[in-house]
């Protein structure tokens, strides 16, 4: 099931970031043994389009992102902005790329340097390549903020404690969108948010996304709020793809268990959907130091047979614009066998 | 982060605000220093006016005895805090003796905290080798006993001469030799600290997304994380100014510090060890003035450390 | 909370005749406030509700409306710079007033309480065991080996696989989802009859929170425990609850049962966190319907209706007015409001801001509703 | 084990940077070292002190012939003002270093002692009025330098009262009570100071360890607020005390020398304060060389104990 492969990739000229066989690995601890964190990871992103990266903590989801942005740098694998090879640019090519790809970061308030004004923050960008007068600089710092609901008047000169943690995600989109990037990794940026304030998060990206222009690569573990922004969708489990495809199509019809427990998960707020009677998943995501063989996530699976523990499952599509890492994907309309209870963890 | 912030409500919290509304403007901004740190403050400002204005002000020679009141004690007519065996004014002493113990302090503590403020930006900064290295470096000094380095350190950089040390130009020279010898004992000291600090600011996400601005990294070591390491090197370099006021005693003791017949506080109380009772004023009085020195730094290295919230144990 | 059949009263004195019949724990009026360097901080602010032995109550709203600190204050598990005033009776017996002291008898015997971060609420240098063990050895009069059998049991019950092995191993050594059943487990030990759950799945990834919530669920039945879920999330307790009460900026703007609240929400606010949240079943790219604005500070609540500066519905009269609790036709279903969702007074109220194109307070509303997101945030 | 085979490595690093640096030192030294060292010597002298300080040979070699001297035990003698004729080191050593590691065990037992549970009563107490008085007499004690503490000592309880013996040195096994009479005002003199650093030092990671989820978990349990205090916080609590109280031993061995001259107690610190007032470079990289070995030695120590105490054992502590 979560499986490699590149049948899900677009033709190179359709793309503006293409992603091959990304592989992220780091030592755990002192042990000498490596952290699996990304193997093998495919996708591209096509310009004006939101891609959605979505799985549970421990999947590789924001480890991609930052390979992508070579913060640090992936093991092996190749990412193409634009046609140009990330690792293949100098440091100082690599560094004029900064301005066209920028990053969303998930906590409001460690990502913003508690030291700095709201307006230098914002600026960053500006000052670092040395956009314009300093005129002018102040014009469009203004302009931004204003542009992502902060009041440059009365607010520019404060510093990131004295605003709560909505507003500090409005600085960091500010922050990412002042200098007219193309891409934009957006890293769970609504994650530590209240829903209330997660809504208005949203919204500003998509609004912020139609009136720059903007392509972004939209990280988070919440299904429904990646269906509600994305154009497309890749479902990760442990550091492989389990499921690609447009948001409507998979979230009606998943095609991989992995897919389908997840949309079980959700809490949905009606009384009238029993949760005991949605399907369940066994045990925990395993450790990434020692991943299960085949498909990695067989010793979770309820359809799991002989021949996932052998052989890893290649990226295949399933319907058209539907692409599924499976040995025995879903048919439409086919549930997995619901468990009583809690029940005891796999061991 | 957010969600969290209800259950930061635990036994003997006092930070309830935080933890039940999000930080609302200005909250920080009004917290005041308090009383005592202004007091804390003057008192400091005051013994440095005076150090700086000893040339001006009206004393009796430092150096020269009064031999028809010698011993005088506290309060006596014409020797307002007393005088020594040879009857040399302790006020005046005092005073001009400050000029030597805070040049020597924070001479020395400006020196360690820029050399070794530097060294431990860069290694918690840049990690890796040069971590390891630097780290190894602070470490192993560390196992020197401090007193020790900084006694050997003078010993051999300025050794005393039998001739002692009355000139100006000797004066310079040791107290010049006496603030290396202590900056470079503090260098591993304020290192260790900065390097803590400087190593969990810089896994920061800021970091991160200044990177991802395309920021070189002296950029961003420099403006990302420096600011924010400074408060703890701050209050760390008030400790250690502290510290080399005291240190400074114990090296007279060993009679390396300023020499006779100039005077520093710790030479001051140096000289009547042997004698405690003959006369109390020559060391109580510069005693009492290394301890309300050391007090208003201790508190101020611990206001700086609460307001910007630097963990105790991180020092 | 109990299907309640007395008649309307405004706010707390409602139930202060409440016979002591079946219901476990009455809560009336609480109020909790912290001293700060700022000033009062009004956490709780008058919360009143009752619950019944082996039902369930969700308490929901967003970050600092007080939810968990309400939970606290009920089982009196609060800082030094708190002050706590109202009426909690457990069994009948007032524990409104006792102090640490006084409660401990309660603790970990009467009622337990679940924590939210596994990975912070276990201490990480104590053995798994000792920590199960601690509280049965500490109330009851136990052997050792008796206390370590029963800690097998319980960890067997909560679903942890190898439990001998567990009993020695040290919390860090656990996954998320195993250290939260071990926390059940501790919570569980000495047989309570009341389990405060304090957002116990918000740190875990959605698979492993079905299973806890699934856990949590059984095992309150198995035990006629009665539970207290206090949560952010809607669709946490949506299933779970036979009642629920909604917090805003320290205080219960609605309370029903489960169904009722859903079906018949009454209160601009639970109407507001509900359409807020995404759903799968809406296409993509759809417009979501946010809440603008933030809550008000805790240290001066506005005047009137707490929730009147972000509301589409609000009326001059919510600036000035503080809406007491009223009930609605279901029973056991209050909230309040002046001018309800889904009432005569609610639709025309909306009518008015809408064509207004601002309601009383200033905040600006396009059709449906909607709160206009673009311009400045406070 | 790997972390046995570390830390032998650094132990050696260490000593081999500080016994090295020490004989760079001499090097240091401004004009013709032998002239400093003994100004008023003949050809004779100056010649023997050259050959055993081996300021002929470059400092490598100097060195390198010192660490062997050092290896072996064999020593040498201190020169005496006009030759070599002087104490033996390793004599020296071994009278004095027990004596400082009993000062330093007495000085560390008393604080721990006393710092312990005013660290954590204070914490439990945080925010009262009884914290903030503990918390100002604190900042007293501990600006107050040990010199002017052991002086003032002195004075009161020696001079004075005559209630303690104002120096010297009485072995434990010889006569105890006399041993602690004669270390009472030494012992104390440092501890004073200590017990400020130590109790403020715990208090605040105690309050920390307070505000953690899990000690409101335990509270939640019903048991009782001496059991969450002692079992539960001050465990995890104690871990910077610890490395505070390893780094001190350094400081201690060496460092109470000045408490050491003060009341003639004769350990390693006077030695070496000793070796440095009359030049005796050879005599001082020995000494050094012991504090350096104590010290690391002590550290292995408390790293082991830190993993008993955190099972955690995340990554590597300082050394």
């Amino acid at each position: 099931m979560a499986g490699t492969g590149t049948a899900h990739l677009r033709p190179p000229g359709e793309t503006i970031l293409r992603v091959e066989d990304l592989v992220v690995e780091f030592p755990a601890g002192r042990s000498g043994l490596k952290v699996h964190a990304v193997s093998n990871i495919s996708l591209d992103v096509k310009e004006g389009e939101t891609l959605g990266l979505v799985g549970e903590s421990g999947c590789g989801k924001s480890t991609t992102g930052k390979a992508i942005m070579q913060l640090p740098p992936p093991k092996s694998g190749q990412v193409l902005f634009e046609g140009h090879d990330m690792a293949k640019l100098s440091g100082e090519e690599q560094r004029r790329t900064r301005t066209a790809m920028k990053m969303i970061f998930q906590d409001p308030i460690s990502s913003l340097n508690p030291r700095r004004k709201v307006e230098d923050i914002i600026a960053e960008g500006l000052r670092i390549w040395k956009v314009g007068t300093p005129q002018e600089q102040q014009k469009k710092i203004d302009d931004m903020m204003l542009a992502v609901g902060l009041d440059p008047v009365l607010q520019r000169g404060r510093r990131p404690h004295q605003f709560s943690g909505g507003q500090c995600q409005r600085i960091s989109i500010a922050r990412a969108v002042i200098t007219e990037p193309k891409l934009i990794i957006c890293d769970e940026p609504v994650s530590a948010l209240d829903v209330s304030v997660q809504a208005q998060i949203l919204n500003l990206l998509e609004e912020m996304k139609t009136r720059y222009g903007l392509t972004l690569i939209f990280i988070a573990h919440d299904l429904a709020v990646v269906k509600n922004v994305s154009d497309r969708v890749v479902v990760m489990y442990l550091g492989k793809i389990c499921e690609v495809g447009s948001p409507d199509v998979i979230y009606q019809q998943p095609s991989h268990p992995y897919t389908r427990v997840l949309l079980d998960a959700i809490p949905i707020p009606d009384p009238s959907i029993r949760p005991e009677a949605r399907a369940k998943v066994i045990g925990e995501i395993p450790s990434p130091v020692a991943p299960p063989s085949g498909c990695r996530f067989r010793t979770r699976c309820p359809k799991a047979q002989s021949k996932c523990a052998d052989e890893e499952p290649k990226i295949k599509e399933i319907h058209s614009g539907q692409f599924v890492a499976c040995h025995f994907p879903l048919a439409p309309g086919e549930t997995l066998p619901t468990r009583n209870g809690s029940g005891p963890l796999a061991s | 982060m957010l969600e969290s912030a209800d259950t930061e409500l635990t036994a003997g919290s006092v930070s309830a605000a935080a933890a039940v509304e999000e930080p609302p403007d200005e909250v920080f901004e009004k917290r005041g220093m308090g009383v005592l740190a202004w007091i804390g403050i003057g008192w400091l400002s005051l013994v440095v006016l005076i150090a700086i204005l000893a040339p001006v002000l009206p004393l009796k020679a430092p150096m020269v005895g009064d031999y028809l009141h010698p011993k005088a004690g506290l309060f006596s007519p014409g020797h307002l805090l007393g005088s020594d065996d040879s009857g040399r004014d302790v006020l005046s002493r005092v005073v001009w003796g400050a000029r030597a113990s805070l040049l020597i302090a924070v001479g020395s503590i400006a020196f360690g905290t820029l050399i070794g403020g530097f060294l431990g930006l860069v290694a918690g900064f840049k990690g890796g080798l040069t971590d390891t290295v630097l780290g190894a470096f602070f470490n192993i000094f560390l196992a020197f006993p401090q007193l020790v380095l900084a006694l050997t350190l003078v010993a051999v950089l300025a050794p005393v001469k039998p001739s002692g040390g009355a000139s100006s130009g000797e004066w310079g020279h040791r107290i010049l030799v006496v603030i290396l010898a202590v900056g470079i004992v503090s260098v591993p000291l304020l290192g260790r600290i900065t390097r803590a600090s400087a190593i969990s600011w810089s896994q920061r996400e800021f970091v991160m997304a200044a990177r991802a601005q395309g920021a070189t990294s002296r950029r961003v070591m420099l403006r990302e994380v420096l600011p924010n390491v400074v408060p703890a090197m701050a209050s760390i370099a008030l400790l250690g100014v502290a510290i080399v006021l005291v240190l400074e005693g114990a090296l007279a003791v060993f009679g390396v510090s300023i020499q006779e017949p100039n005077p520093s506080w710790g030479n001051m109380i140096y000289s009547q060890l042997s004698n405690l009772n003959s006369a109390p004023a020559v060391w109580i009085v510069p005693s009492v003035l290394i301890f309300l020195s050391v007090l208003a730094l201790n508190y101020l290295g611990d206001v700086v450390r609460a307001r910007f919230d630097v963990r105790e144990s991180a020092l | 909370m109990s299907r309640r059949k007395r008649g309307a009263a405004p706010g707390s004195e409602r139930f202060a005749d409440a016979p002591l019949d079946g219901s476990l724990l009455e809560v009336t009026d609480v109020k909790t406030q912290f001293k700060t360097p700022r000033g009062l901080v009004h956490a709780v602010d008058g919360v009143s509700f009752s619950l019944e032995r082996g039902k369930t109550i969700g308490i929901v709203g967003e970050s600092g409306c007080g939810k968990s600190v309400l939970s606290r204050s009920i089982m009196g598990l609060l800082p030094r710079n708190a002050v706590r005033h109202g009426s909690v009776t457990f069994e009948g017996r007032e524990i409104g007033k006792s102090t640490g002291n006084s409660m401990r008898q309660y603790w970990g015997t009467q009622m337990a309480m679940v924590f939210q971060d596994p990975m912070t609420s276990l201490n990480p240098v104590m053995r798994i065991g000792n920590q199960i063990m601690e509280s049965l050895r500490f109330h009851f009069d136990v052997t050792k080996d008796y206390a370590e059998e029963t800690a097998l049991a319980l960890l067997n019950s909560v679903g942890i696989p190898e439990a001998e092995r567990r009993l020695r191993e040290y919390p860090h050594q656990l996954s998320g989802g195993m250290r939260q059943r071990v926390m059940i487990a501790i919570a569980l030990a000495c047989g309570p009859k009341l389990l405060f759950a304090d957002e116990p799945t918000t740190a875990l990834d959605v698979t492993v929170q079905a299973q806890i919530l699934d856990l949590l669920q059984e095992q309150q039945r198995e035990r006629f425990m009665a539970m207290v879920l206090v949560t952010h999330d809607l669709g946490v307790v949506a299933g779970r609850t036979d009642d629920i009460a909604v917090m805003y900026a320290g205080r219960v703007v609605e309370r029903a049962p489960t169904r009722s609240l859903f079906e018949q929400t009454r209160h601009p606010y639970t109407e507001a966190l509900l359409k807020s949240i995404p759903k799968l079943g809406q296409p993509s790219h759809s417009k979501l319907d946010a809440i603008a604005g933030r809550p008000p500070d805790l240290v001066k609540p506005p005047r009137g209706c707490k929730f009147a500066a972000r509301c589409p519905y609000a009326q001059p009269k919510c600036i000035t007015d503080e809406p007491e609790l009223v009930d609605a036709e279901t029973p056991g279903h209050a909230f309040r409001c002046f001018f309800p969702v889904g009432s005569q007074a609610g639709a025309e109220a909306l009518a008015r801001n809408l064509s207004a194109g601002e309601t009383a307070t200033g905040l600006p509303v396009r059709k449906e509703g909607e709160a206009v997101l673009t311009g400045v945030t406070v | 084990m790997q972390v046995i085979v570390r830390r032998v490595i650094q132990l050696i690093v260490v000593l081999v940077v500080v016994t090295f640096f020490t004989s760079i030192l001499t090097a240091l030294l401004p004009g013709d070292p032998v002239t400093t060292i003994a100004p008023f010597s003949s050809e004779q002298d100056r010649a023997n002190i050259r050959n055993q300080l081996n300021l002929n040979e470059n400092i490598v070699v100097r060195y390198g012939k010192w660490l062997g001297h050092f290896m072996t035990g064999d020593m040498g003698r201190e020169y005496a003002g006009t030759g070599v004729r002087g104490q033996s080191i390793w004599g020296r050593i071994k009278d004095s270093l027990p004596r400082s590691l009993l000062l330093m065990l007495y000085v560390q037992i008393l604080t721990l002692l006393i710092a312990v549970p005013l660290g954590v009563y204070t914490a439990y107490k945080a925010g009262t009025r009884l914290d903030d008085l503990s918390n100002g007499i604190a900042f007293l004690l501990l600006s107050i330098p040990v010199y002017v503490t052991a002086t003032l000592m002195l004075l009161f309880l020696s001079v004075q009262r005559h209630l303690l013996p104002t120096e010297g040195w009485v072995s434990l096994g010889s006569n105890p009570v006399e041993h602690f009479k004669h270390l009472a005002m030494p012992v104390l003199a440092i501890t004073i100071g200590q017990v400020a650093v130590y109790a403020r030092l715990l208090r605040s990671d105690m309050v920390a360890t307070l505000q953690e989820d899990y000690i409101l978990m335990a509270k939640s349990k019903g048991i009782s607020d001496r059991r969450v205090l002692w079992r539960h916080a001050l465990r995890p609590s104690s871990l910077t005390l610890l490395t505070v109280a390893g780094l001190n031993v350094g400081q201690l061995i060496g460092g109470a020398l000045i408490v050491e001259v003060i009341f003639h107690l004769n350990g390693l610190g006077f030695a070496i304060g000793d070796a440095i007032n009359r030049r005796q470079y050879i005599a001082l990289q020995d000494y050094i060389a012991v504090v350096a070995i104590v010290y690391v030695l002590v550290n292995v120590a408390v790293d082991t104990l830190y993993r008993v105490l955190d099972p955690r054992i995340r990554g590597a502590r300082i050394g």
